[in-house]
């Protein structure tokens, strides 16, 4: 009998460890085949060098970095402060019939595959930004020339993309704020509004961070949709009209070739990316400890 | 007449019936359609045996066919001197050329290889340079390692020798990359003031394909020789082949020509 | 100091959806006097409770009919404004609920909302609240540090001094000492005594002894209705109605 | 003083002294209101747009005739078959350890360095970018273990990136079992592994499904490590070893190859409603669950 | 039946990390008997019951010393089986805690995890224990029915019944009474009556009336020691000690 509770525990602990494993594995992985080329052409080269065309032998990642970090904050300026207004519509101010509604719409809009926010992307806000946005901005500046594959058209869909996550974890973190802060505030003639502004954001704000890393981890580590709009031009944008290429366009669509050098400086480019999120997983977890400190 | 044609219908199919086996086939881009089409006639033929055709781009051709993860790997340009130690067996299967493509809407009828040249390396911004309408040029692109790529820019002299003697590709960054010919030829199709250079195998009314140096982008032309930009399509092995994969690529060889013949230049 | 009605209430009845939880309540409430609500649990002292400031509000499908009048003004008429009725009516609540911001900014923060910016004007009122509530020996050097590591009874008193701040005339009370032990309790017992010279309090208590030592007017609800309402004396000593005498020596409840 | 105290009373909470904040407020209202609906705008025009063009080219051969000339004429069935292939491939990897992995994060483990370790691990791979995990199967499963593109190579990649999702769900259920029950069936002498076979884990399953569907959920709309992984080819699948092109991969081929608009919105509409009857799936073993977990608190 | 001591404890020791919950009890528990513990409350009586089946090896960092011996084996020596030990000394807890199954699955879980699998044998093996437990006639008709529909005083007998069904010797019980209202509560009281003819009974109770009426030995705890343990009727009419005196007569706790 206690024996077969021992055996059936080891298993379990060996299921336990093959999810570690995997990362661990994965992370081996991609930086053995990475770190020989970032020690041979140089960490500094490989980061901030500005040509990528790895046929003629430059490995300079700077123009996708920037891509990622562009069309993301791109997608944060516009999916953050929507994402939390939504997700205080919905906790504080929509009467419940209306969150009957609202919420399994976003929800659903959290389950639709990317390629489908992509290819939305490319038909409607492409063109759209070409030949409507591009005349606008050609008013004030002249020489503006986009065509249409840029970084507003990948902010504009990751923003929808990530809009879901800060929704529904910020609204979680809004309903979670106990009720007597809310009670105290509107006891003091505070109005309904001040109370949220002053009182129920403040506290909740952990929960909103994490949404807003979350959303941020989404937006960066989005492929397909992006290679569709973006336009894969690896160049360090000058506007928010220019094209660019991400990290996780160029590993998509670069994989597989044939020379070896070339295939590892994917790789390396996986590492970054790699490196970006932990980052930002880490940088979430220690703000959250503070705030929760706090 | 009859009964001797349905004899021997039933004859050939038991020796077909007995060809059984999965071939999987990777790579090019513009080889794809081609091979779609191949493999479709193939199977037709051979009811047991079947075809997976999947693109990539022609450098995952090579690849995907020196790790053996294809049975055959298709490239849409010459394998280079550093793929040439792989040893993979190379057939060619058919000659295409590539055409430069407009939006449908775009003026300009005709360009000279050294115009081609100057835009796709930056040279040459707006189409009123090349007798067009004053609007800016929106170069689209392939992504490094395709073979259309491969062959365009050392044909139209994109590529460079520099003062090493190493051949250095000028492509712009200023260019959209797509990863196959289709992606290019949509976004062309779509964006009015680009320009892209597809398989001529992939042409319809969606672009419009431009003459270069006065000659019209048809397969006779390229046949002929007198339009200048045009490439082998390879089919490359590895090792010792199946047997399926055998008759496949005796079948291309020769009655597939006929196939080929449709959209792209047999090799009979 | 006087013996004029603050609060008069005329038959009010309130219902949540179907369910009448305040019957006919009619009751004057005395300008600078302590009044105490007692009454075995549920029979709506909460309830009438948050109806002097409309926290009810905050509640979905609430009916309420009859009139409160606050200085004459029928608060919940289309004339009284509600953000202005809640300053002038504070409220202390069961569970000291302080905000999680500084002690400093617990207080300033009904200021602030009603307008106030001046820094030597907001911690002039700081002060001045945090003494009116007995806290400020205690708190002075830490005014910057979070609210929420206080004691409980300090966090209660923190609560009073941060309704003090907003000037009101009134102070609402629900059970302000249940949470709070016998130290605490009696602190703010002691507190309520020297409030009381210039505000008018309503207290509800489940404690008798409490609404017996700290009280003026004692009003005894029983099933959503009064049963009395009388001078604290009146109600303990000689009680006009069987129902309040056996509440109070304890037969039911 | 009476009076005064009155008039003092009156201009407080008399009406209009604050009408400046009350303008102010409107807006936020307004801007509140109209964010909202701008979010729904943006929900139904995507749905909307890709339904209404997308629909009408939905009918029975689109789902049983395979696609032809790399997808511009016929249907999908292909596709659907190999998206449902790999889906229960992936699902049958992971289910078994995901849940077995919560089993003993919730109920063995104690709080020690090791098991820090592995949940760092598990939370690590959630944060870890979908083409990161195709990189590592590409190499390590298509190529490294010789699976080529296939199912198999594909549902491996996928089964790691839904565990994460599928570990914390089972978690989450396992946790909200009450202690109770545990308590009542060791009392009996019913060890601690009947216990959780016998009496946790039924009553977990509705939150187990929950998580589930989610990965499915993941696993439908994943495309570039699907690509990497499971290749993009055309054929019906037959077995674990050949390789396969899902709706989400086909969706892409199509839309940036531009192959054939209607049958891009088809395969799109086809793609959404899949979506929606999985949130209508979600949504009921969720409510299941809540009255489950009523009916026994 | 008999004055045979059925359990001894010796010298019992527990530690919950540094804390020592229970210091140096010795105590002898008859068989067929009712033993009850009482004490204020955080005294140490349920960790004392939860040793005696070893439930208290489910929690982290719990140290034991001492002995308990059961008809003379040490149940934490390791001849003793821990599941065959949980068999023969059932439980009751405070909470009615019936699974989430239906009414005749709560009763057939323990005989089925002990291996009996044949239908006509569980089929009478239930209608015996629920019997036992005073519930066969209420709920005979409705076997397949959820248990968690019964009413609470219902759900206390279910739990007891599914204690029977696996044919224990000592029966535990932790204020089995505590969650039940005063109907519910008289029925289980009078079931122990009965039960005592068979087994031997550990009850925990907050309630003095109850430990009076129900038990025949009474143990006080007090800060995890046992002041003194005697007959129910020396405890109540002439205790030996002078806190015992004191907590009976209502002066502490
Ligand atoms: N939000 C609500 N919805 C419906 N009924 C409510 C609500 N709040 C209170 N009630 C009911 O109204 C009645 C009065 O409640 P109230 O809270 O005023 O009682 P109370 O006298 O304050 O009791 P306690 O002393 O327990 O605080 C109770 O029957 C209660 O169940
Ligand atoms: N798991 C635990 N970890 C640490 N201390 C514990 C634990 N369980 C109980 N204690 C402590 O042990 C002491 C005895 O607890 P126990 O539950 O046995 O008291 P009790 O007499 O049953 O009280 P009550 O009448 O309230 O149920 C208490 O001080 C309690 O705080
Ligand atoms: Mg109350
Ligand atoms: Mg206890
Ligand atoms: O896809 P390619 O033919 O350009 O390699």
């Amino acid at each position: 009998m206690k024996k077969y509770e021992k055996i059936i525990e080891f298993i379990l602990l060996f299921c336990a460890t093959v999810a570690t494993l995997s990362v661990f594995i994965i992370t081996l992985f991609i930086f053995k085949e990475g770190v020989p080329i970032l020690k041979d052409y140089g960490l500094m080269n490989f980061i901030f060098g500005k040509t990528w065309s790895p046929t003629n032998g430059y490995y300079g990642a700077f123009p996708m970095i920037m891509g990622s970090i562009s069309v993301t904050l791109g997608a944060l300026i516009i999916g953050v402060p929507m994402g939390i207004t939504c997700a205080i519509f919905l906790a504080e101010i929509a009467p419940k019939s209306v969150v009957k509604v609202f919420k399994p719409a976003v929800e659903l809009l959290a389950g639709i595959p990317s390629v489908v926010y992509g290819f939305f992307g490319l038909n409607i806000f492409v063109p759209l930004i070409r030949t409507h946005i591009l005349p606008i901005v050609q008013k004030i500046n002249q020489d503006a020339y986009t065509s249409g594959y840029s970084i507003l058209a990948g902010a504009v869909i990751l923003a929808v993309m990530i809009l879901p996550t800060i929704v529904n974890i910020s609204e979680n973190a809004i309903r979670s704020v106990p009720v007597e802060y809310k009670q105290g505030s509107l006891a003091l003639g505070a109005s309904h509004i001040e109370t949220i502004a002053k009182v129920i954001v403040p506290a909740a704000k952990s929960g909103i961070i994490t949404s807003v890393v979350l959303g941020m981890g989404r937006a960066v580590g989005e492929t397909m949709a992006v290679i569709l709009i973006t336009g894969n031009m690896p160049k360090v944008p000058g506007s928010i009209l220019d094209s660019v290429s991400t990290m996780t366009g160029t590993i998509a669509m670069e994989m597989g070739y044939a020379t070896p050098i070339h295939q590892k400086a994917l790789f390396a480019t996986g590492i970054i990316l790699f490196v970006f999120i932990m980052l930002l997983n880490i940088t979430a977890t220690v703000t959250m400890k503070r705030l929760g400190a706090r | 007449g009859c009964g001797s044609k349905g004899d021997t219908t039933t004859e050939e199919k038991t020796t077909e019936e007995a060809l059984s086996g999965k071939i999987v086939i990777a790579g090019s881009t513009s080889v794809q359609p081609l091979s779609d089409e191949l493999a479709a006639a193939f199977m037709e033929k051979y009811p047991k045996v079947s075809i997976e055709v999947q693109g990539g781009g022609s450098s995952v051709g090579v690849k995907s066919a020196a790790d053996k993860i294809a049975d055959i790997g298709a490239s849409s340009r010459e394998v280079k001197d550093s793929e040439k130690k792989l040893g993979l067996k190379e057939y060619v299967i058919a000659k295409d050329g590539i055409a430069v493509v407009v939006n449908p809407s775009n003026e300009v009828e005709d360009l000279t290889l050294e115009q081609i040249k100057k835009i796709f390396t930056g040279e040459i911004t707006n189409w009123k340079e090349v007798g067009g309408k004053d609007q800016s040029i929106t170069v689209v692109s392939r992504e490094e390692g395709s073979g259309t790529r491969g062959a365009f820019i050392e044909i139209t002299k994109v590529e460079e020798k520099n003062a090493e003697g190493k051949k250095v590709d000028k492509t712009t960054v200023n260019a959209l990359v797509q990863p196959s010919t289709g992606a290019v030829k949509q976004t062309v199709a779509n964006t009015p003031n680009a320009i892209g250079y597809i398989s001529m195998g992939a042409l319809d009314k969606a672009v419009k394909a431009v003459k270069v140096e006065g000659v019209e982008a048809t397969e006779a032309t390229a046949k002929a020789g007198t339009y200048k930009i045009a490439r082998p399509f390879l089919y490359l092995t590895n090792g010792e082949e199946s047997e399926v994969v055998k008759a496949y690529i005796e079948f291309v060889l020769n009655e597939g020509q006929e196939i080929v013949k449709e959209e792209f230049i047999s090799v009979k | 100091m006087s013996n004029f009605p603050k609060i008069k209430v005329k038959n009010l009845n309130l219902f949540y959806g179907d369910f009448q939880a305040l019957t006919d309540i009619n009751m004057d409430i005395m300008e600078n006097k302590i009044t105490a609500l007692i009454g075995p649990s549920g029979c709506g002292k909460s309830t009438f409770l948050r109806t002097l400031n409309r926290m009810n509000d905050l509640i979905d499908n609430v009916k309420i009919n009859g009139q409160i009048l606050l200085d004459g003004i029928d608060i919940y008429s289309d004339e009284c404004d509600l953000m202005g009725l809640r300053k002038n009516v504070g409220m202390v609540f069961q569970k000291p609920n302080p905000f999680p911001k500084s002690i400093y900014e617990n207080i300033a923060y009904g200021p602030k909302i009603h307008g106030i910016k001046q820094k030597s004007r907001l911690d002039e009122i700081v002060e001045k609240s945090l003494r009116g509530a007995a806290l400020w020996d205690e708190v002075k050097d830490r005014l910057d540090k979070p609210a929420l590591g206080l004691s409980g009874g300090q966090q209660q008193r923190l609560c009073i001094a941060r309704c003090l701040a907003v000037e009101p005339d009134i102070i609402l009370m629900d059970e302000p000492t249940s949470a709070l032990d016998p130290i605490s309790t009696l602190k703010v017992e002691n507190l309520l005594d020297e409030l009381k010279k210039d505000y008018t309090i309503v207290i509800v208590t489940h404690n008798m002894q409490q609404a017996g030592r700290v009280s003026d007017y004692t009003s005894f609800f029983l099933n959503g209705e009064i049963i009395e309402t009388d001078l604290t004396d009146n109600i303990f000593s000689k009680p006009k109605d069987k129902r309040t005498e056996d509440y109070i020596t304890g037969r039911f409840g | 003083m009476v009076a005064n105290t009155k008039f003092y009373t009156e201009k407080l909470i008399k009406r209009g002294s604050k009408r400046k904040i009350n303008i102010k407020e409107k807006i936020v209202y307004y801007w509140i209101y109209l964010v909202a609906t701008l979010t729904i705008l943006a929900l139904l025009s995507i749905i909307g747009y890709v339904l209404i063009n997308g629909a009408k080219h939905v009918n029975l051969d689109f789902f049983i005739q395979e696609p032809k000339s790399m997808g511009r004429k016929g249907g999908i069935f292909s596709i659907i078959v190999g998206t449902i292939y790999l889906t229960l491939v992936s699902i049958a990897i992971a289910t078994p350890i995901g849940v077995s992995a919560a089993i003993y994060l919730t109920e063995y483990a104690k709080e020690n360095k090791f098991i820090k370790i592995i949940r760092f691990g598990t939370e690590t791979l959630a944060g870890i970018p979908s083409i990161i995990f195709g990189l590592f199967g590409f190499v390590f499963f298509v190529i490294f273990l010789g699976f080529r593109w296939s199912i198999l190579s594909g549902g491996l990649t996928l089964a790691l990136m839904i565990l994460p999702t599928l570990i914390r769900a089972t978690e989450e259920a396992i946790k909200t079992v009450p202690k109770s029950y545990r308590e009542g069936s060791l009392a009996l002498g019913a060890t601690k592994w009947q216990t959780i076979v016998k009496v946790v884990l039924p009553s977990s399953i509705p939150g187990i499904l929950t998580g589930l569907i989610l990965g499915v959920g993941r696993a439908i709309g994943e495309t570039a490590a699907v690509m990497l992984t499971a290749g993009s080819s055309l054929g019906v699948p037959e077995s674990i070893m050949d390789p396969a092109r899902t709706m989400s991969v086909h969706l892409y081929l199509l839309a940036s190859e531009g192959l054939s608009q209607e049958k891009t919105f088809a395969t799109a509409s086809v793609l959404i409603i899949l979506v929606l009857f999985i949130n209508f799936l979600a949504n009921m073993v969720g409510n299941r669950y809540m009255k489950n977990t009523k009916a026994s608190a």
